[in-house]
C-alpha cells in the first residue's frame, strides 16, 4: 500500500555546492540519499515528492559541511501481511513465479500457485497446472495475498515478498474469470 | 575640606591660584564673598581694593567654560556600563580642570570603547588562567613564615601554605590573629590601650604569679606578683573569685595572712587531686585553664604605635568577643580567620577577606597577581551562601558530571556509584568533553555557527 | 533508520499514487529514471484506471458504510472488486464477517465508480 | 557588522577558509590562492555566509 508521509531528516550540502540555490540542492541530495532505499518501520521511500521546510543551517568543528535539518513530503511503498495486490508475472523459473506488485516483486512460490501439481516448462518458459491445464507464463496479470515480508534495509534487492493464489478469489485474472462464468453457469 | 572647594571653585571662575588660597585661609567661602563689598574683602585679605573688586567680580560670574555642570557630569558617568573604579577614576579627573561638553563626551565614549576592547571575551577559560597565575606565583613562594609586618613577636603562618590554608576554607587557620583597631577615645591614649589590652589578652593564674606547691601541707600558694596585677588592672579579691566560680575545685580557698599570696587546700587529702589542682592552676590552653580575665582565644596582645594611632596585634582570633569590647573600633578591626568573618559578618565580608587574605600573602612574597584572578576564586568559594573548599570534599567534587568527579579523585569508586544509580552525565564541562573526544565548551568550541543565505560576489 | 523522524503519513489510493509518480517523471523526464520508480509507474499504469480524484470519492462514500475501515476503503478502492467472493477476500484478515447484503452494498457503490 | 568575540571571529574564519578550501564559491574578486587569507578579505568585506547563534 502506498503512504504519503511527512519526514524530517538532516542534509549535508557539501561545500563544492554552495553557491546554487539552496532548496534544488537540498532535494536533489534527499532523492540521491533516500529514493530506492528500504526502512523496516516505513517501507520503501518510492520518490521524494516536495520539501516542506528546511531549517537553519549548522556548521560543525572541523567539516566544511553545512548540515541541515529538512521536513520534506515522500511516497512510500509499504507491503502489509495479508494485503490483497494485483501484480503482473515478470519472471517465471522452477521454483516459482516472480510478481511485480508496485516498486518491488513478490514471489508465488509454485506450491502457492494452485491446488493441483505444477509442473515447469522450461521450453517456453511456463508453469503448467497438470489436471486444469492452465498455465502461467510472463505478462500475465494476476490477484494475490501477500503472506510474508522480509525487508532488508541494507540491499532493497534483497527484500523478499512471499505470495500465495490458494485462496478464493486469487489467481489469474482469466482463471477467476472461469470460474466465474462457471458458477453462473450452475 | 571646605577650603579646598573654595579654592577650586575660585579657580573655574578665572581667580588666580594664589589669590584664590589667600581668600580661602581668611575662611570665607564662595557664598560669603557674594556678601561683601571691594573694601571689606581687601582688609580681610590684606591685597589693594581693586584686586578685592576684581575677585568679588569674578566671584559673583558664572564660571567662565560652558562647563557641563558637576551634578550632570556625575549623572551621565553613573549611567556607563563600567565598574565602579572606573566611573570613579572618570568623576576625579573630570573635575581636575574643564572640559566642554564635546570634549567630555569623546572622553567617555573612548573610555566605554577602550573598556569593551579590554573586556574578556565570554567563553574565555578563565578558570584555568586564574588556576595557573595564581599557582605558578606560588612556586616561587618561600615557605617560611616570619613577622608579621613589621610586628616583632606575632607569627603567622605565610606563603604557599597560606595560600593552601584559605583554599581549604579550614574552619581555624594555623596561626590565627587578629588586628584590633580603637576608637577615638582610645586610640591615642596609651595607658588605655594597654588597660583595653589587658581585658582582651587572656590571663590565666600563671601569668599573675609564680605557683608554689607545699606538698608537707598539702597546699598550693599563689604568690601574687604586683606588678602584673597591676598592669591588667585587676584586685586580688577578683583573683580569688574568678579561682572559685571557674575552676569549681572542692578546695578551700582563702587568702594567707601576709595578704600577698592565695592558698589553695583541696578538701580531699590526697596527693593526686593535690597534682590535679596544680595541672589546672598553671595551664593556659583555652579547654582547661582557668581564665581570670580576656579572652579565651586571644593568647598574646601586642601594641604598636603606628602612624597617628595605637593598635593591638593578637595571636589568636575571637572577632565576635572583641568587636564587642568597648574602645574596640568594629568597623577597622580584623582577623585572618575567615570561617569568623564568615559567622560574624556575613558571606560577603568573607569574600572580600579570602581575597584580601590572598593579595596580602601573595604581595608580601613580591609577587603581583591580578585581583581578578583571586576574585574569581573567591567567588566560585562564596557563591553557594558559604565558604567552601576548592578541592573534592568542595566545589570539585560538586561539580554535576560524573566523568569529571571521577578523573578527579577516588576514580573507582565514583563510576561504581555511577553506575549503581544510573546516573547521567550530560558532557557540559571540559573535562567530560575531553574524556570522550569532543570539542570542549570553552573559547571556540563554544561557538555555534549558522549558515547564512550564499551573497553575490563583491568587488 | 535512515530518516530522523516520521512526522505523520496517510494512505493513498493507487490512483492518488500513480498521480505524485507521472507528477515526478515530468519534473524530471531529465535524468533517466531508477528501476523501482520505473517498476512503480508500469505497475501503476496497467492496473489503475481511475482518476485520483474519483478514487478519493469512492473511499469517502465506502468509509460512510458501517463495519468499514479507512484502510479497507482504500484496498477496495485500489481493487474495485466485481463479485462477492473478492470482497470476502479483502475482508479475509478482519475479525467481523459479512453478510450477503452488506457485501453487495459495496459492490453497488463500486459499480458506481467502474 | 555584528560585533564578534575573538572566538566567533577564529571560527567563522577557519569554517570560511575551510569551505574554500573544499571548492566552496569565493565571494570576493581576489587573485589570492590561500584560502585563509581569502576567508580574511572576505570577512573584512563581511561577506561571509556564515554567522553565529548566541544562545
Amino acid at each position: 500500500m502506498y503512504f504519503k508521509t511527512r519526514l524530517i531528516n538532516t542534509v549535508r550540502v557539501p561545500p563544492d555546492l554552495l553557491g546554487c540555490e539552496l532548496d534544488l540542492v537540498i532535494k536533489d541530495l534527499l532523492c540521491e540519499s533516500l529514493e530506492g532505499r528500504i526502512n523496516k518501520k516505513l517501507g520503501m521511500i518510492v520518490v521524494i515528492i516536495n520539501l516542506v521546510e528546511i531549517g537553519e543551517g549548522k556548521i560543525l568543528t572541523g567539516d566544511g559541511g553545512i548540515y541541515y535539518e529538512t521536513t520534506f513530503d515522500a511516497l512510500v511503498y509499504r507491503p502489509q501481511i495479508q494485503e490483497l495486490v494485483k501484480g503482473r508475472v515478470v519472471e517465471i523459473v522452477n521454483f516459482g513465479a516472480f510478481v511485480e506488485i508496485g516498486p518491488m516483486d513478490g514471489l508465488v512460490h509454485v506450491s502457492q500457485i494452485s491446488d493441483d501439481f505444477i509442473s515447469y516448462d522450461e521450453k517456453n518458459g511456463r508453469l503448467v497446472c497438470r489436471e486444469s491445464n492452465r498455465a502461467i507464463s510472463v505478462g500475465d496479470g494476476l490477484m494475490a495475498r501477500i503472506v510474508a515480508v522480509s525487508l532488508n534495509e541494507t540491499d532493497p534487492g534483497e527484500s523478499k515478498i512471499g505470495l500465495t493464489m490458494r485462496q478464493p478469489a486469487l489467481g489469474k485474472f482469466e482463471w477467476i474469470e472461469e470460474d466465474r462464468r462457471r458458477a453462473e453457469s450452475d | 575640606m571646605a577650603k579646598h572647594d573654595t579654592i577650586r571653585a575660585l579657580l573655574k571662575r578665572g581667580v588666580s591660584e594664589e589669590l584664590a588660597e589667600k581668600v580661602a585661609d581668611s575662611g570665607l567661602t564662595l557664598g560669603d564673598l557674594k556678601g561683601l563689598t571691594a573694601s571689606e574683602l581687601c582688609k580681610k585679605i590684606s591685597t589693594s581694593e581693586e584686586i578685592a573688586a576684581e575677585i568679588l567680580q569674578l566671584a559673583g560670574s558664572k564660571p567662565k567654560k560652558a562647563i557641563t555642570s558637576e551634578t550632570s557630569l556625575k549623572s551621565k558617568i553613573e549611567q556607563l556600563e563600567v565598574p565602579r573604579s572606573v566611573k570613579d577614576a572618570l568623576i576625579k579627573r573630570l573635575s581636575e580642570r574643564e572640559f566642554t561638553p564635546t570634549q567630555i563626551e569623546r572622553i567617555l565614549r573612548m573610555t566605554i570603547e577602550e573598556y569593551e576592547r579590554i573586556k574578556i571575551d565570554p567563553c574565555e577559560a578563565v578558570g584555568i588562567v586564574a588556576a595557573q597565575s595564581i599557582g605558578e606565583p606560588g612556586t616561587q613562594m618561600t615557605m617560611r613564615t616570619f613577622h608579621y609586618a613589621g610586628v616583632a613577636e606575632i607569627y603567622v603562618t605565610l606563603g604557599l601554605p597560606r595560600i593552601i590554608e584559605i583554599v581549604d576554607a579550614r574552619k581555624t587557620p594555623s596561626t590565627p590573629m587578629m588586628v584590633i583597631k580603637l576608637n577615638e577615645e582610645y586610640r591615642n591614649d596609651k595607658t588605655k590601650a594597654h588597660a583595653l589590652a589587658s581585658r582582651i589578652e587572656a590571663t590565666y593564674p600563671s601569668h599573675l604569679g609564680d605557683i608554689v606547691t607545699l606538698p608537707d601541707e598539702m597546699l598550693i600558694r599563689i604568690e601574687i606578683d604586683e606588678s602584673a596585677m597591676e598592669k591588667r588592672g585587676l584586685g586580688i579579691d577578683d583573683l580569688i573569685e574568678k579561682i572559685k566560680g571557674q575552676g569549681k575545685f572542692n578546695a578551700d580557698i582563702d587568702l594567707d595572712e601576709d595578704g600577698k599570696s592565695i592558698n589553695i587546700r583541696p578538701k580531699e587529702y590526697s596527693y593526686r587531686s593535690l597534682l590535679q589542682l596544680r595541672g589546672r592552676l598553671t595551664s593556659t590552653n583555652p579547654s582547661s585553664g582557668i581564665l581570670i580575665a580576656g579572652i579565651k582565644d586571644i593568647t598574646r596582645v601586642v601594641i604598636r604605635h603606628e602612624g597617628d594611632e595605637y593598635t593591638l596585634y593578637t595571636e589568636g582570633s575571637a572577632l565576635k568577643d572583641v568587636i564587642r569590647i568597648e574602645g574596640v573600633d568594629g568597623a577597622r578591626t580584623r582577623t585572618n580567620n575567615i570561617n569568623e568573618i564568615e559567622n560574624v559578618l556575613g558571606i560577603e565580608a568573607a569574600r572580600n577577606a579570602i581575597i584580601n587574605e590572598m593579595v596580602n600573602t601573595l604581595g608580601e612574597q613580591g609577587l603581583n597577581v591580578d585581583i581578578r584572578h583571586l576574585m574569581l576564586v573567591a567567588d566560585m568559594m562564596t557563591v553557594d551562601g558559604e565558604v567552601k573548599q576548592i578541592g573534592r570534599h568542595g566545589i570539585a567534587g560538586e561539580k554535576a558530571s560524573i566523568l569529571s568527579r571521577a578523573a578527579f579523585e577516588v576514580t573507582v569508586s565514583h563510576l561504581l556509584d555511577a553506575s549503581l544509580y544510573g546516573y547521567v552525565d550530560e558532557l557540559k564541562g571540559v573535562t567530560e568533553n575531553v574524556i570522550v573526544g569532543q570539542p570542549i565548551k570553552l573559547g571556540t568550541g563554544d561557538v555555534e555557527l549558522v549558515a547564512k543565505p550564499y551573497g553575490k560576489v563583491v568587488d | 533508520m535512515i530518516v530522523k523522524k516520521v512526522l505523520s503519513e496517510e494512505m493513498l489510493t493507487l490512483a492518488e499514487a500513480k498521480a505524485i509518480l507521472m507528477e515526478v517523471r515530468e519534473e524530471r523526464e531529465g535524468e533517466e529514471l531508477s528501476y523501482e520508480k520505473r517498476k512503480a509507474i508500469e505497475h501503476a499504469e496497467l492496473f489503475c484506471h481511475m482518476d485520483a480524484a474519483r478514487s478519493r470519492e469512492l473511499v469517502k462514500e465506502l468509509e460512510t458504510l458501517e463495519k468499514m475501515k479507512p484502510e479497507l476503503a482504500i484496498r477496495i478502492a485500489d481493487i474495485l472488486p466485481e463479485t462477492r467472493d473478492e470482497v470476502r477476500a479483502i475482508y479475509a484478515k478482519e475479525r467481523f464477517t459479512l453478510t450477503e447484503e452488506e457485501l453487495d452494498a459495496i459492490l453497488d457503490i463500486v459499480n458506481r465508480y467502474h | 557588522m555584528k560585533k564578534f568575540t575573538k572566538y566567533e571571529k577564529a571560527r567563522i574564519i577557519g569554517a570560511r577558509a575551510l569551505q574554500i578550501s573544499m571548492g566552496a564559491p569565493v565571494l570576493v574578486k581576489t587573485d589570492e590562492m590561500d584560502p585563509i587569507e581569502i576567508a580574511l578579505l572576505e570577512f573584512e568585506k563581511g561577506v561571509i555566509p556564515i554567522t553565529v547563534r548566541r544562545k
